[in-house]
């Protein structure tokens, strides 16, 4: 006997207001799809520089949501958590990101961790080390720009938690570390997911601050919204042709990524 | 600029004439009373595909003669005009950190060096340049345009880079390496009338106020040549 | 000294005061009765260190652990206090096994032994079949002997059970006193066994404390409890009828009611506790011409058949419950509503002094 | 008696890693300081230019953000709760503009909505109505990169909740919608404006979708992330400057909220 | 049929099998008893419409309300079921008060109306100090009785009580008792209550139904469950003891003990399920010489002071419970391990045919 599933309807405000804003994010996309080069799809999506920069893409991608999830989390937890002196301020500034623009943060960790930076001249001094024009500066532009979603995201679910559980964990010996790591995190994970894919989605489409930190060379620091950048001067259909690729990149991710552990299985 | 006007005219200017249209704008207004400019300034591309979707602008200032081409054989635009010149040099930041002397310096790959993107006409300028002087420079980014690379160089994050002369003259911050003559680049701005103009009779009057003499002074005044 | 020592004084957000001390000797049980919000979790609470004092102290085997005139607080983590909570707090995305094993785990316990142990500890309490499962997919009941595990496995210095025993069924209930009255003997600290049944406390506990509206209104032995409740709550709990009066040389002027009883108890003058066993009341239709000088006439306000007795709880001018058999019941026809009379031997009617203050037994 | 407050110590990793996460925000803020004139600033800051661009940047983004939260949390409800073909696609598709460079979403919506789109096209032969270069198509793109956050911030957070308390209060004769109003949202409120809270920024420092989408008309289409884009072509002083104002403002409207309804008034 | 008609099937994702089958008249009390883990708050789960039937239906007043065969299924918010649920499910997020008006106001009631009916349960169940309180902020018993109350503020056709005393304390239990007694008189619906507690199913309930590991094991009055237990759970509720044999002219043959027992009641040949009251079997020191024809020694497992009797616990041969006052166990000098003789008369010992097949009673 298979489990009879009943059929949950949604109420019709719901269902309206959701589907306006289903259409916010389809009709572009419908846009986007007419003006599509599709007969010549293939052949300017497959040069050198597209795939040079898909290839930087995912990768400074990946490592910029996994570096703000390792400092992301705790900064969160911190914040929801501990009271320290200025804790207010530390969380606004944390948002900050979101509301500069792009260009604006980039030119910020220049003033900081550039050559001239604050930070960034005497280590350059001492090491030779440089950020800006390399990879590890798109990984750190990207984590400027990301990881504010997941803290935001992270805090917010901490505060859904209601901490009798962690109590109960405490009783049992468990460290605050230990708390945090096995009863914390599995309580908010489904938060944490989302937090994650917000930060990784924000990565991979960031440009403003990615030009403006650490430049733009194909191969090293050209990911693909730059390259979209690059087209756009030139030629629209190579433009919306990488923008494709980007979409297409970001659905497949979504899309496989959910089926194992967005919805715990229990998914359509 | 609150006051009555009984026309406006857009002029989607390129992000590099911000100062300079600024300043046009509100010498044309007062020649004008009765017409309000209101400048759209972004890059050129993203000004084309805007007049491309039917934004209602009259007037298109280019920093590259392509674009308007593009736009003609689209049949949106009226033929151009050239209204200003400029050159090339290569920005160090102020007390040459770098040391760099010539053109030869740019292939030094010790040195952090930048250049605009090949998509941008500074950076199809400054190709240009190189190849005539037959080097393969070592360039460390292609910035976005030509603001963006003065901006690391006078930061002191790049160590050279090929620029406009108007761009050198509006900073403070760097200082100029003049390059030889014979590589030369004729570098104009073109401006048109929009086809679908809302007003092409004021629009006519704000190109021939940009070409007149008051407007080409002011030009001057910002680092461009004339035409 | 060794075991527990205790003095709370807490003051919650919304009103209400705690300020109970007690202690309790190693290998010994208390048990903490008391009405619905008289303060039982809120003392586990602070014991467990989650709520901290506002004054007094907590010593646990010569360590203080919670003492704020001397600025010293105890974390819960460090304090080795097993608690099963009323509401269970199972870690829901974990396993039954997974929960037994948390506290070993944090503890250091390596994985195969914290699972050995866990894993007994289940079979004792009749849970091997489900330890796969998470907590979610369980029965009230089976959570709850869950929640006792997961309190056993970390072999704590002091055991606070809070209704460890409220959810199980009767034969399950039988079961686990006798597995807890095991483990409890096997354990040398202390504990502490919050319930509402008293077969629970009379059954496990060395010692009874009654608390009621934050403050301790009696503590004894079972014994004590049920032969001298000091409280009306106590006396519910004890299944006799309490009511307060003064002595005067064997005549009972009652405090609430104006019926006067005597006692053949004249030792003890002036302001009295008086008992009256539920057994000791006898019914007639008629009135009784025999010896029982406290007679009088009264009706019937509710008959409620408890299986073996039938508990007949009786009008004005005292409102005594009287337990008689189904058989007795049936012959004097006993129903709402019907006029009887009732005696009590002079014999029967036990007084104490009044020496703890009456409460109402409810906030 | 006062309360006593029992100080919580945090466990040292997630201090070290929380303080580094924190670091990443405060160091860029330290470099924009060093860079900034600040006795020009007060100059440079109360131009006619700047005090539109305000005005038009407060506006457009709080009615964003209203319009992300009325449209964004019925479709989050629909996406974690109601099961229809196509639900999986359509999530992946809300995420998009993430992803998707700024510059590209502003190209896809005037696409979809320009004088030539999709819809825009017989929409203005109808009505003469006309999105691009109007304070509403500045709203529309705010919308377009922003409401993604709330909904997949609210979509966790649904996923957080066990319909234990939901099923209750249908025994009780509570409709779908009054449940989801008066219990899954109550529930979820700290997500919710976790979520809001993300939108709002994101759509203040919107700057790619709305250049391209609406345009950079002083007054009308000109926020200030745009005012700073002009300002970075003259004057990078200004640029810094309203880059502040920026961040200013952004501080200032987090600070006020967070002591309303950000912690439920247990903060410091 | 007015009243419910239910035949629950389902099969939970663990394993677990449900099917029972029963019906309530209008106005009459139904008593669902089991062990833990029978399956009693998922028979709650599906009459209130949260878990839909695999087979079977759930008929209220004659309103089909799930029915796989013909694809009926009406939601919890159409269904008009009051439910306590074992674990309360209060919104932490709203006042006593609000939590209360919750199901009127969803039902349309005016914000007055609901207020004023909401104070009024909230006074008759002792709650009015605290429904500016939340949830958080209440003590388990408290909780409960919120619980309670909103459920009963919506009027529901039919009422799903999932051990909605089990936190009380005694004197608000007994309270309460009456209070439910009084309401569910006054309710014309079907109810159905849960409970772990045989008083509160016998003081409570019209008639009394055991679910044991899915199934019903027995259904009855009071009485038939009380005097003729067919289950062990059944006979540990009743406070009897009971075992399973062959009855053959008055000789029993026990099935899983070596000694045989003898009987009054020879009219019923076969299987039998014997019940010997804990009362009925007399100990002693010495061999006893008078008349009971069933006599052996045996050895106290348990000695279990309850107040006015004690519970002696015998070992093999027979293991059974044995009630006697404790004047009588200090006279014998009763303790653990002790010798003693036991002895029952043949007419203190019921046979019943062995009709219904007998579980473990416990999963
Ligand atoms: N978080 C809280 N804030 C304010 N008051 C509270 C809080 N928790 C409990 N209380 C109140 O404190 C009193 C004691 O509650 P506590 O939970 O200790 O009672 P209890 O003795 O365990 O009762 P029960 O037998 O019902 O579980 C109650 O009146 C309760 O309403
Ligand atoms: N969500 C679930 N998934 C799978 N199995 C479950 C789930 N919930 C309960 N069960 C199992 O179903 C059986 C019946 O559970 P139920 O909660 O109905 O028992 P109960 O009779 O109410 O017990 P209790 O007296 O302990 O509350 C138990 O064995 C339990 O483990
Ligand atoms: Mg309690
Ligand atoms: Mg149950």
């Amino acid at each position: 006997m298979t489990r009879r599933k009943i059929r949950q309807r949604a109420p019709w405000p719901l269902l309206v207001l959701g589907s306006l804003g289903a259409a916010v994010f389809v009709l572009p996309l419908i846009g986007l799809a007419t003006r599509t080069p599709w007969s010549r799809l293939r052949e300017l999506v497959m040069s050198d520089v597209v795939v040079d920069a898909l290839k930087l893409s995912l990768m400074t991608s990946v490592l910029a949501a996994a570096i703000s999830l390792l400092l992301g989390v705790p900064l969160a937890w911190l914040l929801a958590r501990v009271e320290f002196p200025g804790r207010r301020i530390v969380r606004a500034i944390v948002t900050l990101p979101m509301v500069l623009p792009p260009v604006v943060g980039g030119a910020a960790l220049l003033f900081a961790l550039g050559r001239r930076g604050v930070i960034g001249e005497p280590i350059n001094d001492a090491t030779g080390f440089l950020l800006p024009f390399s990879v590890w500066g798109v990984v750190v532009a990207n984590v400027f720009v990301a990881m504010p979603f997941l803290v935001v995201t992270v805090e917010g679910a901490l505060r859904n938690v209601d901490g009798r559980h962690e109590a109960a964990a405490a009783t049992l010996g468990a460290s605050r570390l230990t708390v945090f790591r096995r009863i914390t995190l599995p309580m908010i994970a489904p938060s944490v997911r989302a937090g994650l894919v917000l930060a990784w989605a924000r990565a991979l489409g960031e440009f403003g601050a990615t030009v403006t930190f650490a430049g733009n060379l194909q191969g090293r620091t050209q990911t693909l919204p730059l390259a979209v950048f690059v087209a756009l001067e030139q030629d629209r259909d190579t433009a919306v042709a990488i923008s494709l690729v980007l979409v297409a990149v970001s659905l497949a991710v979504l899309l496989l990524l959910r089926d194992r552990w967005w919805s715990n299985g229990a998914d359509l | 600029t609150g006051r009555d006007s009984d026309e406006t005219l857009l002029v989607m200017a390129a992000a590099s004439l911000t100062d300079a249209f600024g300043e046009i704008g509100v010498a044309f207004e007062a020649a004008n009373p009765d017409i309000e400019v209101r400048l759209n300034l972004a890059g050129s591309g993203a000004l084309r595909e805007q007049i491309v979707q039917g934004a209602p602008a009259d007037v298109f200032a280019s920093a590259s003669a392509q674009t308007v081409q593009a736009l003609v054989s689209a049949g949106l635009a009226l033929s151009p005009t050239d209204f200003a010149s400029n050159e090339l040099r290569i920005a160090v930041p102020t007390g040459n950190p770098g040391g760099v002397v010539g053109i030869e310096d740019l292939a030094n790959s010790e040195l952090l060096i930048g250049l605009c993107g090949a998509q941008v006409p500074c950076g199809q300028f400054a190709r240009q340049a190189l190849e005539q002087a037959g080097i393969d420079a070592s360039v460390d980014t292609n910035e976005g345009d030509v603001r963006a690379l003065l901006g690391k160089i006078e930061a002191g994050e790049l160590d050279a880079g090929i620029v406009y002369a108007s761009d050198i003259a509006a900073s403070d911050d760097v200082d100029e390496i003049l390059l030889p003559p014979t590589f030369g680049v004729a570098i104009t701005y073109p401006i048109t009338i929009l086809s679908e103009s809302p007003n092409p009779d004021a629009a006519g009057a704000f190109v021939a106020f940009v070409l007149s003499v008051e407007g080409q002074a002011i030009l001057h005044a910002y680092g461009f040549d004339p035409s | 000294m060794n075991g527990l020592d205790a003095h709370l004084v807490v003051q919650l957000a919304g009103g209400f005061y705690l300020d109970v001390a007690f202690s309790i000797a190693p290998g010994e049980t208390l048990a903490l009765l008391g009405p619905n919000g008289a303060g039982k979790s809120t003392a586990v609470d602070v014991l467990a260190g989650l709520t901290p004092l506002d004054d007094g102290h907590v010593v646990l085997n010569n360590r203080v652990l919670d003492a704020p005139a001397d600025d010293v607080f105890v974390v819960a983590e460090q304090r080795r206090i097993g608690v099963v909570f009323q509401d269970y707090l199972l870690f829901d995305h974990l396993s039954v096994l997974e929960n037994v094993m948390f506290g070993p785990l944090a503890l250091g316990e390596r994985k195969p032994q914290a699972r050995a142990m866990a894993n007994e500890l289940l079979e004792r309490l009749d849970m091997q079949g489900l330890s796969s499962r998470t907590p979610p997919q369980l029965s009230g009941g089976q959570a709850q002997r869950v929640a006792l595990a997961r309190a056993l496995a970390t072999q704590p210095d002091l055991l606070l059970l809070d209704e460890a025993l409220a959810a199980l069924d009767v034969t399950t209930r039988g079961t686990l006193r006798r597995v807890l009255a095991q483990h409890l003997s096997d354990f040398s600290g202390p504990r502490l066994l919050i319930t509402h049944d008293p077969t629970d406390a009379f059954l496990l506990a060395d010692r009874i404390a009654i608390v009621e509206d934050g403050s301790l209104s009696q503590v004894g032995s079972a014994e004590d409890i049920r032969r001298r409740p000091a409280t009306p709550y106590v006396a519910a709990l004890a299944g006799t009828n309490l009511l307060v009066g003064t002595n005067r040389a064997g005549f009972l002027t009652l405090d609430h009611h104006g019926h006067d009883l005597q006692t053949a108890d004249t030792s003890i003058d002036g302001p009295v506790l008086i008992t009256v066993h539920p057994t000791a009341i006898a019914l007639h239709r008629k009135q009784p011409s025999g010896s029982p000088r406290n007679t009088w006439q009264t009706r019937v306000v509710s008959v409620e058949p408890l299986g073996d007795t039938t508990r007949i709880t009786l009008g004005d001018p005292l409102p005594l419950g009287v337990d008689i058999t189904p058989g007795a019941t049936a012959a004097l026809n006993l129903h709402e509503g019907a006029a009887v009379w009732a005696s009590v031997k002079a014999t029967e009617i036990t007084v104490t002094p009044a020496a703890v203050n009456v409460k109402s037994g409810r906030n």
